[in-house]
């Protein structure tokens, strides 16, 4: 057994007050595929921050617990250091330049140069690049992942596989690289293409590479780790070698946790709990990052539907597809009445409303007041808050200013008063402005994205506890897309789980954590269908 | 995906037969033949002459086109800046007027004085610019007002006012200030002539195109050294850029005071061929034309190539040349003929402006859709 | 690469086609000597009205066959290469004998260059030139201009004899750049503290600046009331830019401010537009019905005898003197730098006009005859 | 207090508070040269009054979301043409007012539709787009200008040119009828009531559009258009809507500004208009994001404060020679560039 050429020593951090990882401890050895698994928010990110020194763990007063690298103690302050040590990361997002060669590309910024007249009076920065050296270069790392693709080809419009390939193949080609963190490297992948990149991880590590391997896909952890380490809730929940691994084992691991069942008071009768609200047809959406392929879903009134899933499968794309604000296909049926798709204002004005997972970028209008917010939806869509004067609608102020009054006071919003904008208010708040303005709309439907995402755990309870009541005491039907599965199982009637942008299958709430694991990793066959 | 399918598939979409597709990726160039050509047959003109004023205006401008590039590819977008290249042009080209050096040798000595000048506005322009990202057009087009009241502060009371002057043909009566037309005696046809064909009408100032052409290679070699491949890289995008340890900012300044050189001596090639200096015009109009040049060239203010740049201003300035023309012809009055012109180029350029953008939307939405 | 093949295919039709469609005259016929043509290059009538009916005037003299009008851009500044094409336009006709330039903007210097490159036969005049009159003499066969030089003396003369006690100079550093206008400055000067009048030099905004035409105007409009408030009603007031007169005449009547003389003094030239002077169809053209008309309304304002311009409008006399000149050159009846003939043909418009020259023989200056409303 | 004073002057801007101490600088000095304070402040008020309209025009393209208007001759042209055809049908003082705004109007709800749908094609280039518009459509009208069929005395060139005269005077139609309506002297400025009055009523009826779920929707689309889109807004539809009422505002303020100078400015004259527009909005605290009736004012007001007091004191100052006008122009012109950069700045 050779030494670990990283250790990870209990390792803690806390974001503001928020303990996000708990005396954290992994280690890994040269030629070692390790792999971190976890869910969303469990803590992985937060640990691969802190190992490559991003700014965002110092501007947050640091962390507590200690470093080895290749057995010395390090105090890794910058990603620069990191890689200059002989770390490696292939990040999620693609860091590749859409206009340059995938040599250029896998060179970037370690170009290979050469002298000519001009650079030896001029310096440096005047060297001419040797491409034939580059792209022999180039060709090398990508014959070390077993990547058959001209070089030269420019990478814009290449197959988003091929362009993680070529991410990685930059880390490989960096001669020191000693540690790779490969970040959910298959999550865009297509299963040949995943399969090619297994291939590809275990012939680096045969070469003595230490890697880490981040991920939700449990079958692929089966395939290629040599161990894994499952982090839950920034605690380390199970340290597995493969031999006593199995899918099963990890998917409990992963999600398992004592289930918070709220108790459910008797639900106000609001017609029969058997009819269909919302009827969902060959779904297609073309969201970027969560594309939905082709899902087919029945809403019964009065329930709260919980869509659930890993990041990229396409759950958040349903709701956004419904809603007209991705151009979708499909047929989307609401109370007996087709919906037209690709129009917004047809189905806010059908009766559904919809809060955004994407709260500064489409569920708020930061540099404006609160009650503008809140009123905003319905005056456009339903014409409240509005009197006709000489032909022109004015926006009545003091109806918007008791409306924004009384829903401050019922939600519990923390702020100045209903004319602060909404920029400065905290994330929580600023959520409960979105349900806010979904609920002036008083639909009969609600779809609710990531309700609790970047919000404190106390505002997470209010947050809930809000769209419980809004279903139990108005009888609103509630359709709530969430990475938090054990959010999910707390409230929900049922539990729709997406994968590759398919419906994996319906579960009760208090169906086995396995099975939730299995879904949600796509290694579940045939779906469960409870109804 | 097997990779022989994407090598066919890619050289499919690079040698797309479709010419019609061909057509409306060109679109603004094609309109702006197009254009030309009707002009032409409106105007009646003799092609010798048509040949003969593109040949010169050409050779005038092709290296201020040139210099937009290089801030293109940077990301800078268009730099309306680069009229503080000319400025510096014209101080230097003052300044050699003023001490009589003559001849292809004060040429070389005024490219000269340029570099200095033209490196200390293109680092303050730059830095400038560094601080209103996103804005550039804009903000180069008002530093450019701003720059003309400080070279006229300059011109006007600082030359013969504080800096004596001993020259005193360039100088006002009172001795202070230049005069508002500076003779280039010295300077005129400085590059033309050292080699130069004439046949008939017809004047090539074969020299002038070689520096020219010299110039070309030397954006392209630029472009193609390590720190060309740093300012393509922040061009692309600032945020890899700056993720991949290229200083960002610094690239940003250097790209423009690489425009400002090549600007300033681009105005010099203009003016020695011109011959004479309109102190406190000759600069202004630098900006608007070679942008609308290079942009009907088919520039995008994120793409631009050296054929692009010389495309345009061959399209560009046959169009100026010949619309007057046809205007007269048709509407049969000189300054209905004028309007018409001014009418039809600022026309065509928002049109292929507007072209351009639209394309870009439509590309976008195509993306989309795949 | 196929952009290279659309690029290079594109500019072989082109040109194909620039060839094919241009005209067949090229050296079609040496030009004998009757086969003569002059060309006027004169300003838009959004620049200058006269200038450019003078223009029209000389086509239907002398016949379109004859007579080559074009004009300038009204953005000149900005657009000399437009200026020199133009010329060479003209000049490329071989059986064009005559170019006459007025005004001889910015890029007029650089264009008759081109020209006498080409043509060494060609007669160069220059009409009201803009540029170095060093630089203008050389290149050109003839200039013409106001006398500037004299105007400095005979407006303030004129100034003096409305009773005026100061004098305010509105210009801007363009134009303070400008040799001639510069140093009738310095005269009006010398020769206003010769009278006793004293005399005041006030920046407006450049009508080419970054507020353009409209900030220079409302300048005017506004600083003249609160000057004649201050320096009270004997106050001559002189501007050298052209875009400055009506509001400048304007504001003299409503204020009761001397005004002896535009920048380019001719009955035309800001007075209509100011006075709001109504022109009806028949009276097109006729310069005894507009001098009535400006005379009533300075009266109707009780300003008589305070504002004054040129009996001739000096642009038409001096275009209509020039094209003659140039027809005469022409047809070989005259040399090309017969300025005694010119002062002739000058004359018969203008009517008593005084001429000198400046610096040079062929750099002639005139005065007109004053007339006071 | 130091933290308020300090947020006090992050809110209301660096450069607002340079210029008005350098507004403040002048008029003292002004006033210690024995300028005449009565007649620069009462020019203030006036200039103020008669470009407030093309400045406030910046304001619904603003909000809409496309960014400064520099296709505002679009507008001014509208209003031209409204006034040349009051004047054709020999219409005189208010009557004349009245129709010139009427046909302007309408001429610039036609063209506003036609040049909105001309920005929607063209998104995130509409600025540059609009200057080059700007100079087509004036040079365009140039040519409309020679080839007008009027033949009213009081527009037809006096020496036999073709078309209408470059400025036609206004004197016995409708010029100066809000300036001199309600005008009254008081012993230290002039105040032109009728004349703020109107403008500012048109301030008012903007402010009242923000309030009315058009407005709501406009400003929504401008400031951000996803959020716009998830609530049923249409984008496209908006932005049109913004760009026909800063075509409007173009047309009417045109003919305020023609009724205080004087004189209607046909060919190249709208070419420079909108620049002092954009400069004036930029200066009041406006970015190419945000705008309001607030910056309208202010920026009207201090950008032509400075240009009325600006060059009488630097004259005052430097009697000989014209430094002050190059000095006045490095001044204004080094306010607005340092606005912009602020842009990219961050709040």
């Amino acid at each position: 057994m050779n030494k670990p050429i990283i250790q990870l020593v209990d390792i803690c951090k806390e974001y503001y007050g928020n303990q996000v990882l708990k005396k954290v401890n992994v280690s890994v050895r040269p030629g070692e595929v390790h792999a971190l698994v976890g869910e969303n928010g469990a803590g992985k990110s937060t640990l691969m921050n802190i190992l490559f020194g991003m700014a965002v763990i110092h501007n947050t007063g640091g962390f507590s617990g200690q470093v080895f690298f290749d057995g010395e103690k390090v105090d890794i302050t910058s990603p620069k250091e990191a890689m200059d040590k002989g770390i490696g990361m292939v990040h999620q997002e693609f860091m590749l330049l859409p206009g340059f060669t995938i040599t250029e590309n896998i060179k970037l910024n370690r170009e290979i140069t050469k002298h000519n007249v001009i650079s030896k009076i001029l310096g440096e920065k005047m060297k001419s690049l040797d491409m034939e050296s580059m792209r022999k270069d180039a060709r090398k790392a990508l014959d070390t992942l077993g990547l058959d693709i001209y070089e030269m080809l420019s990478v814009e419009g290449l197959p988003v596989g091929h362009k993680q390939f070529i991410e990685i193949a930059r880390e490989i080609d960096k001669t020191n690289v000693r540690l790779l963190v490969f970040d959910e490297p298959t999550a865009v992948l297509t299963e040949i293409e995943a399969e090619l990149f297994l291939k590809a991880v275990k012939k680096l590590a045969s070469t003595g590479i230490a890697i880490l391997f981040i991920t939700h896909r449990l079958n692929e952890v089966m395939r290629v780790a040599d161990n894994i380490t499952i982090l839950r809730d920034g605690e380390v929940v199970g340290k597995l070698a493969r031999e006593e691994a199995s899918v099963e084992k990890m998917a409990r691991l992963m999600v398992g946790r004592k289930i918070d069942r709220i108790q459910k008071t008797e639900k106000k009768s609001n017609g029969s709990i058997d009819e269909n609200i919302l009827e969902i047809k060959n779904l297609k959406v073309n969201m970027p990052g969560e594309r939905v392929k082709d899902v087919s879903l029945e809403v019964k009134k009065g329930e709260i539907l919980g869509i659930g899933g890993l990041a990229g499968h396409g759950k958040i794309g349903i709701a956004n597809g419904v809603m007209g604000l991705y151009p979708s296909s499909g047929e989307v049926v609401f109370n007996g009445d087709k919906i037209k798709l690709n129009n917004p204002k047809d189905a806010l004005s059908k009766g559904m409303a919809f809060v955004s997972e994407d709260r500064r970028g489409v569920g708020l209008l930061l540099e404006e007041s609160i009650e503008k917010n809140i009123a905003l939806t319905a005056m456009q869509v339903q014409g409240k808050f509005l009197k006709r004067i000489a032909g022109i609608n004015f926006a009545l102020t003091w109806k918007i200013r008791a409306h924004a009054r009384k829903i401050i006071k019922e939600l519990d919003i923390r702020c100045t008063g209903p004319e602060q904008i909404t920029r400065r208010l905290s994330g929580g708040n600023q959520q409960k402005i979105c349900i806010a303005r979904a609920i002036s709309l008083e639909p009969e439907l609600l779809f609710v994205s990531e309700p609790t995402r970047g919000i404190d755990v106390g505002a997470k309870k209010i947050v809930i506890d809000l769209l419980l009541k809004l279903n139990q005491e108005m009888g609103m039907t509630i359709i709530i897309t969430s990475s938090e599965l054990a959010e999910l199982r707390s409230i929900c009637d049922r539990i729709a789980i997406i994968y590759d942008g398919k419906l994996e299958g319906v579960l009760p709430p208090d169906a086995d954590d396995t099975d939730f694991g299995l879904m949600m990793a796509g290694g579940h066959g045939k779906a469960k269908e409870v109804s | 995906m097997k990779n022989a399918e994407i090598k066919t598939q890619q050289k499919r979409m690079q040698f797309m037969p479709d010419i019609k597709k061909g057509l409306i990726r060109n679109i603004v160039p094609v309109v702006f033949a197009v254009l030309c050509i009707i002009g032409a047959c409106i105007a009646q003109a003799r092609p010798l002459f048509l040949l003969s004023s593109v040949t010169i205006r050409m050779a005038r401008n092709l290296l201020l086109v040139f210099s937009l590039i290089i801030p293109v590819v940077t990301g800078l977008g268009l730099n309306f800046g680069i009229v503080l290249g000319a400025m510096a042009a014209q101080i230097a080209l003052v300044a050699v007027t003023h001490w009589e050096i003559t001849g292809i040798s004060g040429f070389i000595v005024t490219a000269l004085l340029s570099v200095p000048l033209s490196i200390f506005f293109g680092w303050l322009t730059g830095r400038i610019l560094n601080r209103a990202k996103g804005n550039e057009m804009i903000t180069s087009m008002m530093l450019g007002f701003f720059a003309n009241g400080l070279y006229q502060l300059l011109f006007l009371f600082v030359l013969g006012g504080i800096i004596p002057m001993v020259n005193k043909t360039i100088m006002l009566p009172s001795g202070i200030g230049i005069k508002n037309t500076v003779a280039l005696r010295g300077l005129k046809y400085a590059l033309d002539n050292v080699i130069k064909i004439e046949y008939d009408d017809l004047i090539i100032p074969i020299f002038t195109f070689i520096v020219i052409a010299v110039m070309a290679l030397a954006i392209k070699f630029l472009l193609q050294t390590k720190l060309g491949q740093e300012l393509r890289c922040v061009g692309q995008d600032m945020n890899i850029a700056e993720a991949s340890g290229i200083d960002v900012d610094k690239m940003r300044i250097t790209a423009v005071i690489l425009s400002t050189i090549l600007a300033a001596w681009g105005q010099l090639i203009h003016l020695q061929n011109i011959g004479i200096l309109q102190t406190y015009g000759s600069h202004e109009q630098v900006g608007l034309f070679a942008v609308a040049s290079i942009l009907i060239g088919g520039a995008t203010v994120t793409k631009a190539t050296i054929g692009q740049a010389i495309l345009g201003t061959f399209l560009f300035h046959s169009l100026f040349i010949i619309s007057p023309m046809a205007g007269q012809k048709l509407v049969g009055e000189p300054q209905v003929g004028e309007y018409f012109r001014a009418f039809v180029a600022y026309g065509v350029i928002g049109l292929s402006l507007g072209l351009h953008a639209w394309q870009k939307q439509q590309a976008a939405r195509n993306k989309f859709e795949e | 690469m196929l952009k290279k093949v659309i690029t290079l295919l594109m500019v072989t039709i082109l040109i194909l086609g620039l060839a094919g469609c241009g005209g067949e005259q090229q050296g079609a016929e040496e030009p004998s000597g009757d086969d003569w043509k002059i060309g006027v290059i004169t300003g838009t009538s959004s620049q200058n009205e006269e200038e450019f009916v003078a223009g029209r005037e000389l086509v239907e003299k002398y016949g379109e066959d004859r007579v080559i009008h074009k004009t300038y851009p009204d953005n000149f500044t900005k657009e000399q290469e437009t200026t020199i094409t133009l010329a060479m336009d003209m000049a490329s006709d071989p059986s064009v004998k005559a170019i006459v330039f007025c005004q001889a903007v910015p890029g007029t210097a650089a264009a008759f260059e081109m020209v006498r490159e080409q043509r060494d036969d060609m007669l160069l005049i220059a009409g009201l030139p803009q540029e170095d009159p060093a630089i203008m003499s050389e290149i050109s066969d003839i200039v013409i201009d106001t006398d500037n030089l004299r105007r400095g003396e005979t407006i303030m003369e004129l100034a003096h004899e409305m009773g005026a006690k100061k004098f305010i100079h509105y210009s801007f550093p363009r134009h303070m750049s400008i040799e001639l206008l510069a140093q009738r400055r310095d005269i009006f000067k010398q020769k206003a503290d010769e009278l006793g009048i004293e005399f005041l030099e006030v920046a407006a905004p450049d009508p080419m600046g970054e507020g353009g035409i409209p900030a220079s105007q409302q300048f005017i409009l506004e600083d003249v009331p609160r000057q004649i408030l201050e320096h009270g009603k004997d106050t001559a007031i002189f501007s050298t830019n052209c875009a400055m007169q009506e509001p400048l005449i304007k504001k003299a009547l409503d204020e009761g401010a001397i005004f002896p003389e535009q920048c380019c003094p001719s009955p035309y030239h800001g007075y209509p537009g100011a006075l709001g002077i109504e022109i009806p169809e028949d009276k097109i053209g006729d310069i005894d019905f507009i001098m009535s008309e400006i005379k009533g309304k300075v009266s109707e304002k009780g300003n008589t005898g305070r504002m004054a311009t040129w009996k001739v409008p000096a642009a038409i006399a001096l275009i209509n003197a020039c094209g003659d000149y140039a027809v005469e050159y022409a047809q070989g009846k005259v040399e090309r730098q017969d300025t005694d003939r010119f002062i002739e043909l000058l004359k018969e418009k203008a009517g008593e006009i005084k001429v000198q020259t400046y610096k040079t023989d062929n750099f002639l200056l005139f005065v007109g005859e004053s007339e006071i409303f | 207090m130091g933290q308020k004073f300090r947020q006090f002057i992050d809110n209301f801007g660096y450069t607002r508070i340079v210029i008005i101490l350098f507004l403040f600088v002048l008029l003292v000095s002004a006033f210690a040269l024995e300028l005449q304070i009565k007649s620069l402040l009462s020019g203030i008020l006036i200039r103020t009054g008669m470009n407030l309209l093309l400045t406030l025009a910046m304001v619904p393209s603003i909000q809409s979301g496309t960014g400064l208007n520099f296709g505002l001759p679009v507008g001014i042209l509208c209003g031209v043409v409204g006034a040349v055809l009051s004047i054709a049908m020999n219409l005189t003082g208010g009557q004349a007012f009245f129709a010139a705004n009427v046909i302007g109007v309408l001429l610039a709800v036609v063209a506003g539709y036609v040049y909105g749908l001309l920005l929607n094609r063209v998104k995130n280039q509409e600025m540059l787009i609009g200057t080059y518009a700007g100079f087509s459509v004036v040079s365009g009208m140039c040519m409309f200008w020679i080839l007008a069929p009027f033949r009213s005395p009081k527009m037809i060139w006096p020496y036999g040119g073709r078309g209408l005269r470059v400025t036609v005077s206004l004197e016995d139609t409708f010029g100066g009828i809000l300036n001199k309506f309600l005008f009254r002297p008081y012993k230290w400025i002039d105040i032109p009531w009728g004349l703020l009055g109107y403008v500012l009523i048109f301030c008012l009826f903007i402010w009242l559009f923000s309030r009315s779920k058009t407005g709501i929707a406009m400003q929504t689309v401008g400031s951000n258009p996803r959020f716009a889109e998830a609530a049923g807004i249409s984008i496209d539809g908006m932005r049109i809507v913004g760009t026909i009422l800063s075509t409007v505002l173009g047309a009417m303020g045109i003919l305020v500004y023609a009724q205080s100078y004087g004189f209607l400015q046909l060919y190249t004259a709208p070419l420079y208009m909108a620049f002092p527009a954009v400069a004036a909005i930029l200066i009041g605290g406006a970015t190419v994001h945000k705008a309001s009736i607030t910056h309208v004012i202010i920026g009207t007001f201090l950008f032509q404060a400075l240009l009325v007091v600006a060059l009488p004191v630097t004259n005052a100052v430097l009697p000989e020679g014209n430094l002050s006008e190059v000095v006045r122009i490095i001044i204004s012109n080094g306010i607005i560039l340092y606005a912009l950069t602020r842009i990219g700045g961050g709040d």
